[in-house]
């Protein structure tokens, strides 16, 4: 019996395995599981080899585990340059079909116990009959997962293909199930957990956009691209209909400067892109910033530098969101740690982007935007500050949109507020607003743009913490979830051992980070990144223990639990 | 209450130009203020918006909301003020510069979205605000500027023509020495639906100086009473233009781009799709 | 008798005051002198309130004193608004036009002593004459520097213009000498030293082109930008004399990308911009990285955020230059520290950039690129290495361009070498050049891209350094030139202090600064930036000693010699 | 030497394409390697640059000098290439979106500045790297991008139409359909001095599924024999045009732009003038 257990389907375009995968995912939900779901396919655009990774557990899993049970393989074409994203054990059963010729070398170089199955032959005996189908049936057999809500969801997703292809998929999954009767399954699930916890399908980026909406966001402007599509995708119906609008812009240079007019106009924007986007939007994040206009950027990291690899994920866009504007340039940056966390993250970048008058960029990447969860139901937040907004002003009276004020935020007027017209500059510019390269307004609006942001109180949520102890990891983003995974590991094994991920990454929190390391003393910063940007970062901004060591490494492979658990044992007594 | 009708100096800020004094931007600003006056609109429901440029700096100077961007990007930040807040008047205005070379693509971009908003190309065939250089409508052997010593030698844009091919669904041209025949037709453009182009042939005192006889080549179009509703004979008036005739050339009746509609779903039974 | 003297000439916009301060600078190199002048002007485009701010020196003089000893003030128009630019103190003379009215409250307010002269009316006494030249008369008289040179510099200048008006400004230059025999100076130039130094009188822009000529640069493309144009102005007429070329292009992403395909053609190139330019630049300087195509990206920085103070200087776009591109992306940066240095560095820029086969990106400001001085000429340097071509493939042969070799550059193919054919690209690859999405690829390119830069020995020139002692000052860019002379008076003291004004900021040189701060105990880091990036930036990458001070400041105000000095004394023992 | 002449397998690249099976873009590609043939140029005299599409991916297939660059830079990549190094042909290849949508000014400007190079532009109006969605040639109500639910209520752009405005040399339009047709037309493009520039239909199967049928839309342009040199009448002939046509529309004769020259001075000449 096991708490969680881990399935790849592989095959060629044709083969159908992100249908299965998510239904599978689908079914387990039902069944009450959580779980979690990735992709990986080929550089061809369409048709080239896929694999659905998938876990199911009785817990909500975040990341995949350090190896997969079961790897079903509806053909073998091209599934060897995988092999890396896919590590099985010697515990790990493949199945594969005779037909479909030899299991390749890399996977073979795992030493996975292996078995046949004909899917082909097995589908040709149903009419209308899929390998896919009897792929899925076999897996539910040999991991424990009841047929029952899996024929339930097929059935559902082919109620616009008509019975016939409805009972042909419910065949498959029997004829699948019935021929795996007599191969052991790898490990088998526990039964699911009771009780109506409320439970989500859903991928990052679909969180992201809901954040949006939650925090308000109802205009959006920006161009497709790998891996941030999604969002927008998610987005463009919704927005409209909630009454506010979705425009797909000539580049992202517009995109930007489009949320910059609907916000001046009052309504709260966002764009989403990655890496190659927000480094075109950066010159105008930057007229945010001076012109103190509110806006959100969700940059849905992938493999860097320039086009460098679209489909997979990487952390390596901190530097260019925390310092990739000219000029001493304060902004927000902040990065959800999890799917269901970019529902969060996402809601409170509107709110402190609104509440300070600021730009905010939020740092999800790929793995965690096109990974599919289910998850219990992200909690509704509501924050209950918002923009502050001018009052009208009478004849004669001055508004001075720049206005030096004790917290930094003046009460910015929106356009149909009487008596306070007034234009907002990218130039340098006095408290009314006119252009200004006098020295002592330069420092004036400085102060005042660094204190808004330095000086609010960001409460807890500046990071996740957890755990106690002397020895602490520091980490950010989607390698969170590894993190807390390899945590839990030790902490079962009795280890003391403390969690600080950082959501809040500019304005920077000394006197928090201070307080969350107070008692560490040696650091492991974790990050996925070649250059180690997180550490570097860290260095610069905080007073870190004496002993930090740090396990960086670019993406495309996730870092996994064990690898942290292996990293940190040494400091583990 | 009836209220005193607004005068165009009602619509002037009491912030002072930086522009060379003779400069052809005062006049522009004066027909804006002109236009204003005639359309009456409450100061509060208009937004001004610009790049960066000598011409840019008119928000500025105008008694309503303005937004003084970066450069090229005037168009941009407008759709998205008129897109979300669909009750403004929005007109956006620019160097040749500013519309035509770093902007370029957000003007045929403009052209072709026909979001209900006014630009205004402040045509002085020159980077003003760098110290002269060439712009895209610069003559190809203008020989006056260090970078390009031996002229630009690229054919200038006609701005008329771009617009017409890109789709824009007005497009005039005017000039700052007639601000009241200008004001007039920013009037007309800003009351067109949809998005209308308005080039205006400034003078830069400075940089251009023989532009000041601009006022003598400067000639009402020969088709100036009959705006042509069809692009094709548009596109025919414009073959045999010599750059300096004003007028409206072309009004169409594509349909504007609005993409906004009252909500017609809660959040709520948005976030229920996601229970699985 | 002084060393150097400081004058300032204001006025407004028709009073000539520019060529005034040209015509001083030139008579004072003619006469032997040394020099520097800079300029400040108001917010208009023309015609506006002017100051031509002159040091003439006995010895190369590299920023402005800590007051001036005389301002000429021919009209008083707006010239309150520039006085925290021109410091002036009890002992300073200020000669002002009685008809002009009153000295403003903020000039006044130095406390200067006050010397009246009828610059209108005697003017007037000359057929043809200007106060502007009745001004430098009174200069020369009043700073003990012979007239002779100035007369020869104003006839050279007005050669066109018809002996009439020649004569006219030499007749006032005289009349204003004689008539301020009756006024004490404020200070007397020593005499001019002796011997045939070769003098250049060169700006900072001026010199960043001349240095990329030096280094090879045959292909500029580029859009004009405040403060950069000049750069650009000079290198239009020489390139094209050299058979190179200068094309103005639509904008600065075009531009960019016109100097990689022509560097992708074999031909060094390079682009000059100020901060908002840079930050469209930087999707496509990334490509640069990931393509392994070198060039350079001159910055003449201005103040920032946004449009900022596009006139004013300011050390602000360090962390875009050094972090600004998404990805891992290791580059070059570079920052000349002198105007004279400009040629140098940007030579260097340049060198380094096509010897790795890497972009790289000079750090110039305003202060230094807009400042024109009377220097030594910059010495010739000749650097041995070239980019590494690859040699023609024979028929069979494969040509890897992204090939991992020990230096980590690989030799480059210049279209037209037979057989070498391949695709550079800015997607991950393989070391054919084919797009890759595998970790291994991956990891192996970016290693490649980064120790080609780290493993690379650059010698002495990534800093200067002077001094020893176990206090020093870490600095970069035009902020070194009031530090060197601020340390130069210490020294006078008999104080021991070291300098270390880095040129290279990017790849770093921990061992080379470990060694330049071996025995320090004390730092001050100085800058012109309101975020401390410059320390934020060495804290993130270098060891300091435990005790560290910053002395940061925004622009546009310089930071002075007598400031630094200030802040130094509590440590100078 | 006497050489056998190359064919155009021999400029394919070894590299396999990652197309989608049926994509126009593979008969593209044949065509490219077809005229290189007829042109007979040797292979590392070529440089091929794209931006980034599925279209973009075209130089890593041909056996030439290529540069795949970022996306909608291609222009600017080529021109840099083409000024720095004369003596190459160099060809621009990339997809509707990068050319006319985040490409769109440098598209306008390389029309004008006339640099020797040509442009194919292969249009399957959609984002086909990106799974979909509406490209600035897509119909005003193509509804299957999740991104333009109610399609993008957008005039397309007619490529055509702006390259003649904004001052194209060449101006074509090919079909994938026909690679013999198409390569005939790109050896006429690359021969013809200035900025030639070919739109090709090349249908992307995977997200536009009916452009399948584009091969019974496709006709030769009536205008097809007679090559307008004059742009007013290329544009009264386009004022019909369904889309559809194939055939040399428009060849003029504007100045090729090409400002490198023979050197006249030494740098030392230069460096005397700073001497005071
Ligand atoms: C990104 C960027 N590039 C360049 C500049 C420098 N710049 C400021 S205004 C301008 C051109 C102005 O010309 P135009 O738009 O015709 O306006 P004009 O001054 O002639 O009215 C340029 C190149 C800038 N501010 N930002
Ligand atoms: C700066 C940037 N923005 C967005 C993208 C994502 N992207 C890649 S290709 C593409 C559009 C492709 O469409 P098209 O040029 O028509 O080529 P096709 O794939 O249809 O051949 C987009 C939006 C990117 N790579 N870079
Ligand atoms: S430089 Fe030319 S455009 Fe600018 S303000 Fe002066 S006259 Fe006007
Ligand atoms: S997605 Fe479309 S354009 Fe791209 S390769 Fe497939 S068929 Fe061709
Ligand atoms: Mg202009
Ligand atoms: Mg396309």
């Amino acid at each position: 019996m096991a708490e969680s257990v881990a399935v790849v389907l592989t095959g060629s375009g044709g083969a159908g395995v992100m249908t299965a995968g998510q239904m599978l995912l689908e079914a387990a939900a039902k069944a009450g599981y959580y779980g979690l779901m990735t992709r990986s396919s080929g550089p061809q655009i369409r048709g080239g080899e896929a694999a659905a990774l998938v876990r199911l557990s009785t817990r909500p899993v975040a990341v995949h585990d350090d190896s997969f049970d079961l790897l079903v393989a509806f053909d073998w074409s091209n599934v060897g340059r995988f092999a890396p994203e896919l590590p099985l054990s010697s515990d790990s059963l493949v199945l594969s079909d005779p037909a479909q010729g030899e299991m390749p070398q890399e996977i073979a170089a795992y030493g996975p116990r292996v078995a046949e199955m004909a899917f082909g032959k097995l589908a040709k005996t149903i009419k209308g009959g899929r390998p896919n189908m009897i792929g899925l049936g076999a897996v539910a057999k040999l991991i424990g997962l009841p047929l029952e809500p899996l024929l339930e969801v097929v059935t559902e997703a082919l109620k616009r293909k008509g019975a016939e292809a409805q009972d042909a998929s419910a065949a498959g999954i029997r004829a699948g199930a019935a021929a795996a009767a007599e191969i052991g399954g790898p490990a088998t699930l526990d039964p699911a957990p009771e009780g109506g916890v409320e439970r989500w399908n859903i991928s990052g980026n679909e969180a992201a956009g809901l954040g949006a909406v939650r925090g308000g966001i109802r205009f959006v402007a920006a161009y497709p691209i790998t891996p941030a599509t999604e969002v927008l995708e998610w987005l463009a119906p919704n927005l409209a209909d909630l009454g506010g609008v979705l425009v797909q812009a000539e580049d992202e240079i517009a995109s930007i400067n489009m949320c910059l007019g609907a916000s001046f106009g009052g309504l709260p924007s966002l764009t989403a892109t990655s890496g190659p986007g927000l480094a075109l939007m950066l010159e105008s994040f930057g007229l945010g910033i001076a012109s103190e206009t509110p806006i959100v950027v969700v940059d849905v990291m992938r493999g860097g530098p320039s086009t460098g690899i679209p489909t997979k994920s990487e952390q390596s866009d901190l530097n260019i969101a925390v310092y990739g504007m000219h000029g001493d340039a304060p902004h927000l940056v902040l990065a959800p740690n999890a799917i269901e966390d970019c529902v969060f993250t996402t809601q409170w970048a509107v709110h402190l982007a609104e509440t300070l008058q600021a730009p905010a960029i939020v740092l999800s990447d790929q793995m965690m935007g096109q990974a599919r969860a289910v998850v219990p139901r992200p909690a509704d937040i509501s924050f209950m500050s918002r923009r502050l907004v001018a009052e009208p002003c009478a004849e004669g009276e001055v508004y001075n949109r720049y206005a030096l004020t004790a917290s930094g935020v003046s009460p910015m007027a929106v356009p149909g507020t009487q008596g306070c017209m007034y234009t907002a500059d990218g130039l340098e510019h006095t408290e009314r607003g006119i252009p200004s390269s006098l020295a002592g307004d330069h420092l004036a609006q400085l102060d005042k743009r660094k204190a808004k942001l330095t000086d609010y109180d960001v409460g807890d949520h500046w990071a996740d913490t957890e755990g106690e102890g002397s020895v602490a990891v520091l980490t950010w983003g989607s390698t969170t979830a590894p993190v807390r995974e390899a945590l839990a590991r030790l902490r079962r094994d009795g280890k003391k051992i403390r969690l600080i991920s950082v959501r809040l990454l500019t304005p920077v929190q000394p006197e928090k980070m201070a307080a969350a390391l107070d008692g560490v003393d040696k650091l492991l910063v974790i990050e996925q990144s070649h250059e180690a940007q997180f550490f570097h970062f860290l260095r610069a901004y905080y007073d870190l223990p004496a002993e930090v060591e740090v396990f960086n490494r670019p993406g495309p492979l996730p870092i996994r639990p064990g690898e942290i658990v292996e990293r940190l044992k040494p400091w583990m007594s | 209450m009836t209220a005193q009708p607004l005068t165009a100096k009602d619509y002037k800020s009491d912030t002072k130009p930086i522009w060379c004094p003779g400069c052809g931007d005062y006049s522009v600003l004066a027909a804006v203020t002109k236009a204003l006056a005639e359309l009456q609109l409450p100061k509060e429901k208009v937004a001004v918006v610009s790049g960066i440029g000598c011409s840019s700096r008119i928000p500025a100077y105008v008694a309503a909301y303005g937004f003084h961007g970066v450069h090229g990007r005037a168009l941009a930040v407008a759709s998205g003020v008129k897109l979300a807040r669909p009750d403004l008047t929005v007109w956006a205005f620019g160097g040749d510069g500013d519309g035509l070379s770093i902007g370029g693509n957000h003007f045929l971009h403009s052209c072709r979205r026909n979001v209900d908003m006014t630009y205004v190309l402040m045509d002085n065939q020159v980077y003003g605000m760098t110290k002269g250089q060439a712009s895209p409508t610069t003559e190809p052997d203008w020989c006056e500027s260090k970078l390009t010593p031996k002229g630009p030698q690229v054919t200038p844009i006609r701005p008329l023509h771009l617009a017409l091919a890109c789709g824009a669904n007005f497009v005039a041209r005017g000039f700052s020495g007639d601000p009241n025949g200008l004001a007039k037709m920013i009037v007309e453009a800003s009351k067109h639906p949809g998005f209308s182009f308005v080039q205006v042939l400034s003078p830069c005192v400075t940089f251009r100086a023989e532009q000041r006889n601009w006022k003598q080549l400067v000639h009402e179009s020969e088709d100036a009473e009959e705006v042509a509703s069809d692009v094709p004979e548009a596109m025919r008036r414009l073959a045999a233009d010599d750059g300096f005739a004003t007028g409206i050339l072309y009004a169409g009746d594509r349909p504007v781009y609005q993409p906004m509609h009252p909500a017609v779903t809660e959040l709520a039974a948005i976030e229920r799709r996601f229970a699985s």
